[in-house]
């Protein structure tokens, strides 16, 4: 790590490099060495987290003992499984402070878990039906997986869909909010921190509007719940969506929190074993949430590996982790303003933002920074993140986006600098 | 062994024998279900006043549970429905302890030998399946009868 | 196992045990020792398989060195992340002989890939759309998950839902196919094996029959694709589906297999990342299939591990394997008929059937049966095995369920058949 | 270093100076999109009876995209279709070789500074898109053409 005698860092980052070269010890992936004896610098977090092995040895342990189909046996593999299957839910509904384990759905990821309230909606009775004179409210600065949805429902239904715009600063513009949401509005979805640009939005405004005209809100945590305290009650939303893989969890694994009362009253999206209650050829009734909304063999190995991703999490402490990469971010953004020609995409500071960090390199496109960076070890992303409405908004094609999470350091920063400067030199 | 913890001698004995067994009379029936496995009970519940009058019922499912439907019938029919609703919440306790309590021979008498049931968790919905239809009868039976009180 | 001297078996059995004997060293599960020194004897591999060590290997060999979000990274992670993932849709593809890996799509189980085609049929412009003009034909024993998307599809377009019913030897009764598939039918949906009884249905005759009204064909490859050789092509329908876990790879992966010109034309399910083309507010364009019917970041790892279980099975050979499984069931139908007051529910014979043995013991109920064949190491399942329908139509509340797979063995068949007698006189 | 071996001379000069940028008058306009990173090309064709006239284009998208088109513009106007088509074909080729093939520089000229980008997965399409556009809209020219010889 460079030292910087005197910077506002001085005190910070000796300590948050310990903490993350203690922390990488435990993720094997982290020693891997690449072309010509680099080592990985992975800053691409936002995109997906590695796997400590206590994450790959719970799924070794499901696997090599544990190993049954779910809730339907007597014998002992079957009762192993569900408990670690069931035992998982405990831990999702503990981390995100869920009033009840049974409002905790497992679903595939986190877009299976925004379109099913989106398919919810679609079929459900008055009063949250989506219908041509409803209206749906997102914003400019949605996933694709928070937009794509919404389109279908709204081009199925005939209903409105409306967004919130961007500020220059990478914010949300509020301005409009008393024409956004209206009594008309049935659902307001909208991401609690931008994958782009890091922008942390402000939840309670937003909440408070929905509410005082009776409309729903599903708030996509996907890249809050691996880095800060998460409390489903304290945001007051209907739904939060979450996906494991993001947060130190195995691929296949998604959460939908959802209110109770809402799950009872809601249809089921997907059909089929283990969501219901009783079948005859001509029609069924539904088991309870979180069952009805959980069709079929449910992910259990990877339900079983997000339940010790967030042991290890928890271990750890969720507020560390938020500080440690809020010690990075700061030395990142300060850093990053340093690299002559470079435009950070959404907020230039710290403050209410995360760890993913978009910026463009004077005239050099993002794929050719990327590349270059590669060379050198360096794993960022490149293009537009599945947000290509924040690039139209801001006129550029793509963006590179470095992501840090519990395991990065200042010296990855470091090395990131470096790199970009190795960058502009090579296209220079 | 294991497996005679839970297939108590009381509880084989029940499954053979069921106490009012057969559709009666009631105020109110209710069908309740087990999902995971696919056990139905059919169940009346009939009220003299404060009383449980009678409690009858059609069932279909593993020992288990046709000998909790039966021991049910033998604890609560006779008594006050507060009473019942007492027995009915202890056995509650009793399935959810994990194998860890042994049950008030006092308030659960022949109940007590499902103690061991409660260390297998597939079959803690089966004990309960009658006694959950009960308590769903009786509250329903309950909520029937003209407001004396209040 | 227990030599029958003279029997039909006698040089069947010595090579059975070998087969078996010799691939479950691959098994870590299987060496497993439950209650009181009892080796476990999985029979329940209708609802799950087992997992051998190379699919674990290639699980931890996926997080420990390739993790990556996939498709849309420029460094090293994220390429060898995408070619593994990519490498496991062209493996599928060569398995089930499909004419383009693009008609492979990956979802997280066969539910889902089932829903999927119920969902598209919702949403399909003419000539697919399901309408309250249509009808929907499936069957008596299906798996409820080919049950419920189909009523549910039903009820939200006011589509009729027909059905083919059942003999008393457990097969589809045909006798009325002309009455049930007609010029009004849009969709028929039936399993090539059924879960509960192992029978195998005859395809060719309903395909015919569906391809002579212009219908499409769905079929649910379940309990066929971990067993048999499994030819799309020599099947001639318009989708297949099936799932990861019960032919060896991890929970959290399904296949969908559509004609290429359907997965064109019909519109997409789940909106989000991936399966975009290009995105502004208003509106978006998909990309191509399969990519298309894949919305969020896929189970990537678990895909890799379905291209490592279909390397295992390859390897081995699917037809060595169906023709172990036939020996055994052979075996188990012939002696499971010398225990006294047990009933098969479903074909006596080996003939066209499945490794899915389903059986009645007297009055004792299957729960009693499982949990004291449990107390001997020996796991099957027991209940309704989410195909109520099966045992209402047999009027049983539910049956016994024994299932094999390529490391069962004629001991295991022997281990049963000794476990049922000690039932029998445990509740005698 | 491997980086080189994508990022030649050839492959940057096109790339600071393109060859044929801008939109002028063509027979056909397409506009294409690679999915993955949101490159985009709108491209116009203009024939002139059996020969490629001119190729004119507006791209965005990385150094290894902008160069393509330039190098395509150099190696197709001029040409008549027929020949056009397989240098698109030889190109093509090229790219999916994965570093096998060193390319035919008779036929692909400056193009074969390609060779060293199909190494690299994630970046064929960049390399692909302009050639792919090209195609589409030619084939669309030509099906607007009157028929001559059938
Ligand atoms: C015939 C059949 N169809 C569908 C399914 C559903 O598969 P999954 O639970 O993996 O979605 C199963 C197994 O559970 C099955 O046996
Ligand atoms: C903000 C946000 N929402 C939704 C998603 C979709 O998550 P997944 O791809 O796991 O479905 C992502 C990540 O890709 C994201 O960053």
């Amino acid at each position: 790590m460079t030292t910087h005698p005197g910077s506002a860092f001085a005190g910070l980052l000796a300590p948050a490099q310990e903490f993350g070269d203690l922390l990488r010890k435990d993720f094997p992936i982290l020693q891997r060495v690449l072309h010509d004896e680099k080592p990985l610098i992975y800053l691409d977090n936002a995109a997906t987290s590695q796997k400590p092995r206590q994450v790959l040895d719970a799924l070794n342990a499901y696997y090599e003992r544990h190993n049954a189909n779910v809730h339907r046996g007597v014998h002992v593999l079957a009762e192993e499984a569900t408990a670690l299957y069931e035992g998982a839910r405990d831990k999702v509904a503990a981390f995100i402070n869920a009033p009840s384990r049974d409002e905790v759905i497992f679903t595939k990821n986190a877009s299976e878990s925004l379109n099913l309230v989106a398919n919810m909606l679609a079929w459900a009775d008055e009063p949250y039906r989506v219908d041509a004179d409803a209206e749906i409210v997102i914003t400019e600065m949605e996933h694709h997986s928070n937009i794509v949805p919404w389109q279908l429902l709204s081009q199925r239904t005939g209903a409105k869909l409306k967004w919130f715009g961007l500020t220059d600063e990478g914010r949300l513009d509020l301005s409009n909010i008393d024409e956004l949401i209206t009594e008309k509005t049935k659902i307001v979805s909208f991401t609690l921190v931008s994958n782009l640009m890091g922008t942390v939005n402000p939840v309670e405004q937003i909440v408070r509007k929905a509410q005082s005209v009776g409309a729903l809100v599903l708030i996509d945590a996907s890249q809050a719940a691996p880095h800060m305290v998460l409390d489903v009650q304290a945001l007051e939303a209907d739904f939060v969506a979450f996906t494991g893989h993001k947060m130190l969890a195995p691929t296949g694994i998604g959460v939908l929190w959802g209110r109770q009362e809402l799950l009872e009253d809601l249809p089921p999206f997907l059909g089929g074993g283990e969501m219901i209650e009783t079948v005859t050829m001509g029609s069924s009734t539904y088991a309870p949430a979180p069952h009805k909304f959980e069709a079929g063999t449910p992910p259990i190995a990877q339900a079983v590996g997000l339940g010790a991703a967030i042991d290890y999490l928890t271990n750890i402490g969720m507020d560390k982790i938020a500080a440690h990469e809020h010690t990075l971010t700061e030395y990142a953004v300060t850093r990053l303003q340093e690299v002559p020609e470079l435009r950070i995409i959404g907020p230039r500071t710290a403050v209410d933002r995360g760890a993913a960090i978009s910026f463009v390199l004077g005239d050099i496109h993002p794929h050719d920074v990327g590349q270059v960076l590669d060379e050198q070890g360096i794993a960022v992303r490149v293009g537009h993140h599945c947000a290509r409405p924040v690039c139209l908004r801001y006129g550029i094609p793509a963006t590179t986006r470095a992501s840090f999470y519990l395991y990065s350091t200042p010296s990855d920063v470091d090395a990131l600098i470096d790199g970009l400067q190795h960058v502009r030199n090579f296209f220079g | 062994m294991k497996l005679d913890s839970m297939y108590q001698d009381i509880i084989l004995d029940h499954y053979r024998n069921p106490h009012g067994k057969g559709l009666r009379d009631g105020d109110v029936e209710v069908h309740h279900v087990n999902p995971t496995c696919g056990d139905e009970i059919t169940l009346r519940v009939r009220l003299d006043g404060p009383v449980v009058a009678d409690v009858s019922y059609e069932s279909q499912g593993c020992s288990i549970s046709q000998a909790s439907a039966s021991v049910l019938n033998d604890l609560v029919v006779g008594k006050n429905v507060g009473d019942a609703q007492a027995v009915q919440e202890a056995f509650l306790e009793l399935m959810q302890s994990k194998g860890t309590s042994e049950g008030d021979e006092e308030v659960l008498e022949d109940a007590v030998a499902f103690a061991g049931v409660s260390k297998f968790p597939a079959r803690v919905k089966c004990a309960l399946l009658s006694w959950m239809a009960w308590k769903d009868a009786t509250a329903k039976a309950l909520a029937q009868q003209p407001a004396v009180n209040d």
